[in-house]
């Protein structure tokens, strides 16, 4: 779950990094007289707002109204941006990158920190990146941080500065469960470094220990948000062929191969293990909003049974029928049982995922 | 002879008295599989398909000298089981458990590696070695033996492509399902150097997706070290960037874990891609 | 370093672990009026004060401050009571055991629980003990206090309070840098666990880290206590041949050889690998303060080189006399310049341990 | 051959620069060890002795492939020095510091175990394989080449042994001084095991002390797998309970650790034990 900077530097600041004292409105008639210079930072889910348009300076109350009227109801990349974060204007001397993440290949964390910030970080080069993997059992160590150091070229007095902003940051990462922690930049100025930018990402599978968090529900479309609610995996895509499958590997499969027939799937719906009806019912209640022309049915059944899937599909046209055409690819256990359920509603049912894509293409008006 | 798990495999159950754990001890049995006892706290004493449940893991290896641990458990507590089960001596723990905390997960796999367990998951639906045992929930009916070593980080995807080798008349040594999420106990290429080294593997099959770079890494390692003909799909060539497809792992971020990157790496490894998952059967059986 | 009682239960407290609330006193008459019955505990280093007659119950002031008059200044086991700890007698439905130490063999920690409190644990039955060694990075996990309150037979109710002992124990064990954290006896009262008694002894090498701890130096013998101080390895013993030597194998190594032959060691002073003369002459001054009638040298020069410590006694002896003899061994680099230093001296040097031996027992009078 | 350090080693040295980093520096290079590298943070692109320094141990690592390290930082900061060469990569670290702090000792043992790196101490001599390479403070002088390795809890008993091994003719093949501290790195079994393996070991000198019951611990393991004959010292014998005598591991607690039950226990396994140090030379000279 992404966070929004606000909430993102909250925590920062709970664990010790420095921010600036900002606060956020969502009406322009909230901005507080300040003096000097304020920045108007758009709080949306979604990188690049600054080249969009969404990050402005101001420097009197009067400007920095006019600026939030601007600013409030816009559009960044599909986001509305409904509040605004209002910050001194900080003094940078230099910026500098640092994030932790998972990484995978090493199956530890990696801190990855950088001289060149204020950019995205895969622009900087290789060998501009100072990388460490970070053993979660072992955690931050002196000496990762003077290598650091050194790699970034700060002075000793700078050097004594970055130990804070690393172990809170590694804090913020363990702690809150992160998938990425992020600070870009990290500013340095006159009176040490600070966090001008703020990017959190809490792993989703550990929220149920995070109860205090604000939910954000921004970075979904309603219907995937639905989804979400009901715990069914659903990604809502461009095309027009509506995919339902069980296992997600089957389903990406699924969608490859509606893409090889030129046909382009609308939606990623993931049945998961379960054959239960009810399930099934509520997977075609999230897809019939969706706006497809086909439904595409895979279905490979191994501890899932093909009849008791194919019996939840009938239930779920019994309760609400679908106004356009079912594709139905049934293959596994029970498989003839499932396809004779089918048929008796008039879904055929092809054996090999092949043939039944290229039916699916053929109703969807690819082919 | 096969990989990881055999005849001798003496299985516990962690999270027996749940309903996967029931449902999965019962066909883990009907596969052959020698599950001897099962662990949920404060229910010793009971017996799950006449499998004897105990209150600890260390209670149940004392008691049945269990050697491997398949775990059912909720996802909050599934770390607090492996690692109970790597303090009992386990050396094998196949987490089903999906939705751990990726910090739970980095955590359990390093404790792993510091004790010499190996951890297949979380998030996976574990192995099978047809004839001898299974450590899972794959299907029963989806196997034969033979001497195609599987290995995945889907679940129905492979139980799809083994099928659609068994119908091809092609055996399978073992099918381990890896799993779907970002940080897993044993990788591709863990499981590539078992299956090189297996005399009962001739030939491998690999089953990727997006997200990450396992299947990159895997390509270098085969190109350095594996002799045996490896047959590759990736799924999710048309996942849009920035979407997570189902698995926690199944992500594009910042063009980074991309099926084309995945493609490319294993086909410049000499490994043949499908384009297609029954594909794979097709172009084993054309080598045969 | 070993904690007095009232130490170690500030710091239990500190942790989330239960106490009675008590306070210390060092005169009868600070002790506070209270209600029902008091406890009066003896604050000395050393175990078995209750059968020494160093802890007493009373039912009123007049009787405690009665008792207390008798308590302090008491000897127990050779140590003086300075300081009572007054606390309220609680009300014991059940004594456990509990504690974490250091465990060599397995290189982690070590948890030890038995329902068999308030007794010696090493006269509990192997059977008896829940015993786990707990990894250092990975630290207590639920899964081994559940192993615990099983063992232990608790209900599930004190199973729940028992989380929060183990977890607080553990936490004193590792934040403290603990050899020895333990409880015993832990008592069950009808408000849940309560350590009745806490024995907490901090890993000396870890001092540096611990600052704001008091240090108490009791356990030591003033001579003990003076070498302590300037970082000389020293231990008085009965005998009366002051041993010194370089290395603490090869000094404990010397005071056997003296056994073989029917001598006795009065001192164990370990100079380590110093030739530093300074260092040499502190060790002179520590041990002419022991009672003792021989001083014994034995010196294997390695990177110690003969001479220099050979010059490092002859400048203590100049500073002042020793009035008693001194037999010494040397042997390694120099060893012919460092004895003829010696002879300088009138000090006979054996070149093998075995003769010099010999003759230290001797000159003891003990052949 | 020789255990753990031959002529190959490439040595690091962290805490160069200090007194007794500068002095066993050139002490080791004299014994003929290939000192390539020294590390005090702050300090790269000085010399010591010819080596070059490093801020960093990768730095040097990546600069000279330096394969082992030896650890002159003060206690305070060793676990971290320790810490930085595992994770740079190296495999072989020689604690000499002392007065390293119980629990750093456990954290940095356990995460050596992790990472598949050996620790030699803390608080130790560390080694040396005459005509090889030294990497440790021991004094260059007592040893000469041949076959009897030797490991030990203590230092200059240590050399004392070895010395008068030497002097009666007794070649060594590799002396471990294996550090006088309850937590270290690598034990007798560990060193025996080596010991054992080690085609130009021929016997095996072990000298204990009181504390702990790791050489009962050995005992047990001699009986299972040590066929080379073992000889061993054990001091403390008049050592009185609850004192520690100098090492932080050599004390005796609640009866535990007394070198009555180490001598009985090693006498039972067959060892030879000698009842004064230079006791041990002889007993080897009555076997040859």
């Amino acid at each position: 779950m992404k966070l929004y900077e606000y909430m993102a530097k909250e925590i920062f600041k709970k664990h010790g990094i420095p921010v600036p004292e900002g606060y956020t409105v969502e009406k322009p008639e909230d901005i507080r007289p300040f003096e000097g210079e304020v920045v108007l930072k758009s709080q949306v889910l979604v990188g690049g707002r600054g080249k969009a348009g969404g990050i402005k300076f101001a420097s009197g109350l009067e400007e920095a109204r006019k600026i939030a009227e601007q600013l409030l109801g816009m559009d960044i990349k599909g986001y509305r941006v409904r509040k605004l974060l209002i910050e001194p204007k900080i003094n940078i001397q230099k910026e500098y990158y640092m994030s932790f993440i998972v990484d995978r290949s090493s199956r530890e964390a990696m801190l990855i920190a950088s001289a060149e910030g204020g950019v995205e970080i895969e622009s900087v080069p290789d060998e501009k990146l100072f990388r460490r993997t970070i053993n979660p059992l072992i955690g931050i160590q002196p000496n990762v941080i003077r290598a650091l150091s050194y790699k970034l070229g700060l002075t000793k007095e700078q050097a004594k500065g970055m130990v804070r902003i690393v172990n809170g940051l590694w804090e913020v990462f363990t702690q809150e469960d992160a998938d990425l922690a992020e600070i870009n930049p990290l500013v340095l100025t006159p009176d040490g470094f600070v966090a001008a930018d703020a990017k959190l990402i809490i792993n989703d599978d550990s929220l149920f220990r995070h109860k205090d968090l604000e939910i954000v529900e921004e970075e979904y479309t309603p219907l995937e948000r639905e989804a979400r609610e009901k715990g069914i995996a659903f990604v809502q895509l461009d095309g027009n062929i509506g995919v339902i499958a069980n296992g997600a590997g089957l389903t990406m499969a699924t969608l490859d191969v509606l893409s090889l027939y030129e046909g382009k799937a609308g939606t990623f719906l993931d049945l998961g293990g379960t054959d239960n009806p009810e399930k099934v019912k509520e997977a075609f209640g999230i897809i019939r909003e969706a706006p497809i022309d086909v439904v595409f049915l895979n279905i490979f059944g191994g501890i899932t049974k093909c009849d008791t899937v194919a019996t939840g599909v009938v239930e779920a046209m019994k309760d609400r029928p679908m106004n356009m055409p079912i594709v139905a690819r049934i293959k596994g256990v029970n498989e003839e049982e499932g396809k004779e359920i089918l048929r008796s509603e008039g879904i055929h049912a092809f054996s090999t995922l092949d043939e039944a894509a290229r039916e699916a293409v053929k109703l969807a008006g690819g082919e | 002879m096969a990989v990881l798990v055999d005849e001798k495999t003496r299985v516990l159950v962690q999270g027996i008295t749940g309903h996967q754990g029931r449902y999965h001890t019962r066909a883990m049995k009907e596969f052959g599989t020698n599950v001897v006892a099962g662990v949920t706290p404060g229910k010793a004493g009971e017996l799950v398909e006449d499998v004897p449940v105990f209150n600890t893991v260390r209670d149940a290896v004392n008691e049945t000298g269990a050697s491997a641990s398949i775990i059912f458990v909720p996802a909050p507590f599934a770390m607090d089981a492996v690692l109970e089960s790597i303090d009992a001596g386990i050396k094998l723990i196949v987490t089903i458990t999906e939705h751990v905390p990726v910090h739970d997960a980095m955590k359990m796999v390093s404790y792993a590696k510091m004790k010499g367990t190996r951890i297949i998951g979380p998030n996976c639906p574990g192995l099978a070695s047809p004839g001898k045992a299974k450590v899972g929930i794959l299907p029963n009916t989806v196997f034969t033996e033979g001497n195609v070593g599987v290995v995945s980080r889907s679940g129905t995807l492979t139980y799809e492509i083994v099928n659609s080798l068994t119908e091809a008349g092609i055996g399978q040594s073992t099918t381990v399902g890896i799993g779907g999420d970002p940080v897993i106990g044993t990788n591709f290429i863990e499981m590539l150097e078992l299956f090189e080294n297996d005399p009962d593997t001739e030939k491998i099959v690999m089953v990727g997706e997006i997200g990450g770079t396992a299947e990159e890494e895997a390509a270098d390692y085969i190109k350095e070290h594996i002799t045996k003909p490896v047959y590759a799909y990736i799924a999710g060539r048309t996942a849009p960037p920035g979407k997570r497809m189902g698995h926690a792992g199944a992500i594009v971020t910042r063009g980074r874990g991309t099926a084309e990157s995945k493609i490319r790496a294993l086909e410049s490894a000499g490994v043949k891609v499908a384009k297609i998952p029954t594909e794979i059967a097709e172009l084993i059986a054309k080598d045969l």
